[in-house]
């Protein structure tokens, strides 16, 4: 049962909160399998049985709130439940000693409440209950960037919660003119009800906008790498991997599902266009002259996140059908390629800080012969990320490209070729540092083994998802809400 | 000119000099206070379109967003207080240029 | 008469906003920004929302106002110069583009636009409640209820998690320091506990209802807090940590029954028990929420004391 | 209009009066202490006209009781605080101007 993912998560985060810290974590485990399991069951029944739509309260739509499940939810809410099983699985070894085993007992309830956040966004079919639960992911989010406790992870944190703010104010006043113009908080209803004139400009704009501030697209992009950089390792991986991809999904749900008035989203998306191509560039030349590692992996989050933005001016300027379902399906891959990627980079970078002390990139040398299963790791997520087969990052980017060249808009294409250039650049930047052997390196400390294993198995996932390509794009294409190829009609 | 228009308009202008404040500003306190006064533009406008309801009575449902909002409003201005107090304790600074060093070290 | 009327508080709002970007001192700023509040609550009244008039006299000019003081008063320092705030001109001509594009768009609203008050009206005899607000909070769109408390709940666990506190409770109460102090709480706690009841009864047909009371319970609290009574003292750590969760965890424990017994989440054969259940157990949980968001703040009373 | 009504309005444009007194007191008179005192006094009995006023038109007894409630409880409010920050100002032995009200 789809309800299940979203009760799990909130009864055990109420659980974490009341019960003493010590036994917080295997609270925290246990759901984090369930989560798993259940959205694996989910999984098997949207595939076979096609969407789910279920009315809460009793009441049906525009009255009442209903959640929608389809394809693209279960991939996402599928992401989360890996991203974030591995997550706890880490987090408990993570948070068990050091310095770091104060933060243990503020850790959890936070997490859990933030999963159920993003659960619950997944299945959301109400422009407003969007916005609560919106809130609900940020305030969560930035208090778990807060979680060091130090004075740049504090600023970091408010910089970003800042922003998420001003993004949600911006989206609420969005569905205010969405509201205006077709008198329903209901996506179904108002993807049906006409959509043209200033107001629905408006409301496009407004909600974009909001979405991509917290989305930290160029040039919102300046929040990101303090807040993803000085956070615990466990928690930047879930920011980076999941966070983001929330709005994310959000600009998906709305751009697709929701509106369908051409003109003002044919202008908007050229803006997207442009920003997703400059965030690409400029975010992978930032990473690659920064010399902290995680301030690398935050800085090619920015540029991976332009990637995602180049659908949208593909999806209006390719005429042909096949090949917008083409950069659609691309699109998701690149978001779950990263995801996993992303998220095994932040743990590994974890492992070293520990064994380290330090992420200066200088200092982790003889990293390959003390630690070569983490090395191994980031050797696998950089290969996803610069996109080299069979990783799933190389089916993104390879259907991408497909679709930019058919489309025959060249300028997109700047972004893929260049930017994986840049990719390569900088993961090779990482890599070379960790082989270069130096006997005076300061003491390594030992990195418990679940800590090494959960980044590899991200790590691996990442790369194996290449394989699953049939079933993600069956999932994309068939079991959608909404009909891509014909217009953007409900 | 009809109450609906003054109020919306109103709204519109409150909700952009919020924005406005919020981008000028350095120091926390008063980007917060700046985030409060978006608040209002937008609640002001949802408040404005239930008002104008051609209904059989006023729209409630903006009425229940706008109350909803007020909660998750003050939540997020006391949390992110919170966050300028500790910041103020550790670096005794309200705002987010310069270092990020701590005050003792 | 009503448009000059309505006109006054639009330039009255508007005024006070820009004073508040451009004011040279913070104290100015806030004291400003309590009279928006105060504007806005009158806007509230004027467009026949009381129930939001009253939510943001007490929250956004009273609880917000609270707030914004008592972290003035923390982190105020003595040198602190006061700025001229100068808005490049490139930020004001996007603001004014801004208010055009968005305001030319806001008047353009359908002129037979009803929103969903028809569809609610229809509905409103099925509910079990007299007020369509309160039906609508707690009934029709009860899942954002659920998660606007999880909000609160978040941003609690967010403040101890920032403060690094596990407890606000336990610490022994000192007496309030002043005899007008003593006094006034004896006078007015018992009317703010009657009024915040009186609300709550009152949301089942007329204006008021589980957030209104709360708030007003909320300030009663901090009123105590004020003079000088952490009154979450009185409560054990455990309990303290059941009171905050206690709104969200019943809407928690309908849906999952209702999921049980009705394959739906949050209907349930006994709907309205449980709707009258979770008015009180939101009111309590809301009140406790405010008040920790409050007391939880660095350099607050109940550090001096502990 | 009856007799209620032209009475309803005197005792409200009285309150106003007072009203304005008050405001006018707490911009032109010198310290904290004189502001303090026209501010309560002066908007206690404003408050008390227009609530007088308001008595006068009110259809129900149930109205009449929380209009004067209003009123009390708007004085004890006022009351209280206009001692409390006499009695900050007392003890902290501030200059008798607050800094920043000099920016209003």
């Amino acid at each position: 049962m789809p309800e299940l993912l979203i009760l799990i998560p909130f009864s055990a985060a109420i659980l974490s909160f009341v019960i003493p810290e010590k036994f917080r974590k295997w609270i925290g485990l246990t759901a984090a399998l369930f989560i798993l399991v259940s959205s694996l069951d989910l999984n098997k029944k949207i595939y076979t049985n096609g969407i789910q739509r279920l009315n809460l309260g009793g009441w049906d739509p525009p009255l009442g709130i209903a959640l929608n499940i389809d394809g693209l939810s279960i991939i996402f809410t599928l992401l989360t439940a890996t991203v974030g099983f591995m997550v706890s699985l880490y987090s408990i070894w993570y948070f068990s000693k050091g310095e770091q085993a104060e933060q243990d007992g503020y850790f959890w309830p936070l997490w859990l409440l933030l999963w159920g956040g993003l659960n619950s966004l997944y299945f959301v079919a109400d422009i407003f209950n969007a916005y609560v639960v919106l809130e609900l992911i940020s305030i969560s989010a930035a208090a778990l960037a807060a979680l060091n406790g130090n004075a740049s992870s504090l600023k970091a944190a408010l910089r970003y919660f800042l922003i998420a703010m001003a993004g949600s104010m911006t989206f609420l006043m969005g569905i205010g003119f969405i509201f205006a113009q077709t008198g329903s908080l209901d996506m179904q209803t108002v993807a049906a009800a006409e959509q043209h004139g200033p107001l629905m400009f408006s409301a496009i704009g407004l909600i974009t906008l909001g979405l991509i501030m917290k989305t930290a697209l160029v040039p919102f992009h300046f929040w990101l790498p303090p807040a993803h950089s000085e956070a615990p390792a466990p928690v930047s991986a879930i920011l980076s991997a999941l966070v983001i991809k929330g709005s994310f999904f959000l600009i998906l749900r709305f751009w697709f599902c929701v509106f369908h008035e051409a003109q003002a989203m044919y202008y908007t998306s050229l803006l997207l266009g442009v920003s997703g191509v400059t965030a690409v560039l400029w975010g992978s030349y930032q990473a690659l002259i920064q010399s902290r590692l995680k301030m690398i992996i935050a800085y090619s989050s920015v540029s991976q996140i332009g990637y995602l933005f180049i659908l949208f001016p593909l999806m209006f300027m390719s005429a042909d059908p096949y090949w917008k379902l083409e950069a659609w399906t691309a699109c998701i891959f690149q978001t779950i390629s990263h995801g996993l990627a992303k998220a095994a980079l932040f743990l590994a970078a974890g492992n070293l800080i520990q064994s380290c002390g330090t992420d200066h990139i200088k200092s982790m040398r003889n990293i390959a012969g003390s630690l070569p299963m983490t090395t191994f790791t980031l050797g696998l997520a950089g290969v996803s990320l610069m996109g080299l087969p069979p990783s799933g990052g190389f089916v993104a980017k390879w259907m991408l490209l497909q679709s930019i060249l058919t489309s025959g808009q060249w300028w997109l294409a700047i972004a893929p070729v260049l930017g994986g250039l840049l990719t390569a650049a900088y993961i090779f930047k990482i890599l070379s540092s960790t082989f270069v052997s130096d006997q005076k390196g300061p003491q390594k400390r030992n990195i418990s083994f679940f800590m090494e294993k959960s980044a590899l198995i991200l790590a691996l996932l990442s790369i194996l998802m290449g394989f699953r390509a049939e079933e993600i794009s069956f999932l994309l294409q068939e079991r959608m809400s909404f009909d891509l190829s014909g217009g953007y009609l409900p | 000119m009809t109450t609906f228009a003054i109020y919306s308009i109103t709204a519109v202008v409150l909700f952009c000099v919020g924005l406005m404040g919020l981008a000028v500003h350095p120091n926390l306190l008063r980007k917060i206070v700046c985030l409060n006064i978006m608040a209002g533009g937008a609640f002001l406008f949802l408040i404005s379109l239930a008002y104008n309801s051609q209904g059989p009575e006023m729209d409630p449902v903006p009425q229940a967003m706008v109350l909803t909002g007020i909660v998750v409003a003050v939540s997020a201005t006391s949390f992110a207080l919170c966050l300028t107090r500790m910041i103020k304790e550790r670096t005794g600074q309200c705002h987010l240029e310069g270092s990020d060093k701590d005050k003792d070290n | 008469m009503n448009l000059i009327f309505d006109l006054i508080i639009a330039v009255c709002l508007v005024g006070i906003s820009m004073r508040i970007i451009f004011a040279r001192g913070h104290f100015q700023a806030i004291v400003l920004f309590i009279t928006y509040g105060l504007f806005l609550a009158l806007a509230w009244t004027r467009l026949n929302s009381p129930d939001i008039a009253i939510a943001e006299a007490a929250v956004g000019a009273g609880l917000t106002g609270v707030l914004l003081m008592d972290t003035l008063g923390a982190i105020k320092t003595s040198e602190e110069k006061k700025m001229r705030i100068k808005v490049p001109l490139k930020l004001a001509v996007m603001s004014i583009v801004l208010v055009i594009v968005l305001g030319y768009s806001a008047l353009q609203i359908p002129s037979d636009f009803s929103g969903l008050s028809l569809t609610v009206h229809n509905a409103m005899p099925l509910s079990g409640l007299e007020y369509s607000v309160t039906a609508v909070l707690l009934d029709f769109r009860s899942y954002d209820t659920w998660l606007e408390l999880g909000v609160l709940l978040t941003a609690v666990i967010g403040v101890l998690t920032v403060r690094r506190r596990n407890s606000l409770t336990g610490s022994a109460l000192p007496a309030p320091a002043e005899p007008v102090g003593r006094w006034i709480i004896k006078i007015l706690l018992p009317f703010m506990v009657i009024i915040g009841g009186y609300l709550l009864w009152l949301g089942a047909f007329a204006p008021g209802g589980a957030f209104q009371a709360g708030v007003v319970l909320a300030g009663a609290g901090v009123m105590l807090w004020q003079a000088g009574h952490p009154c979450l003292a009185v409560l054990s750590n455990s309990s303290w940590r059941l009171l905050l969760c206690l709104g969200f965890s019943t809407f928690l424990i309908l849906a999952a029954s209702s999921l049980y017994y009705a394959d739906q989440m949050l209907t349930h054969p006994q709907i309205k028990a449980w709707i009258l259940g979770i008015e009180y157990a939101a009111t309590i949980s809301i009140a406790i929420c405010l008040i920790s968001l409050i007391q939880a703040s660095p350099n607050s009373k109940l550090d001096k004391v502990s | 209009m009856n007799l209620f009504e032209i009475l309803s309005i005197i005792f409200c444009l009285c309150g106003g009066f007072f009203f304005l007194g008050g405001t006018v007191g707490l911009i032109r008179f010198p310290d904290t202490y004189s502001r303090l005192h026209a501010l309560t006094k002066a908007d206690n009995l404003g408050l008390g006209f227009i609530v007088l006023g308001l008595i006068m038109v009110s259809s129900s007894m149930p109205e009449i009781v929380k209009l004067i409630l209003i009123w009390l409880l708007a004085l004890i409010g006022s009351s209280s605080a206009c001692y409390f920050i006499g009695n900050h100002m007392h003890q902290s032995n501030k200059p008798q101007s607050i800094q920043d009200e000099s920016d209003f």
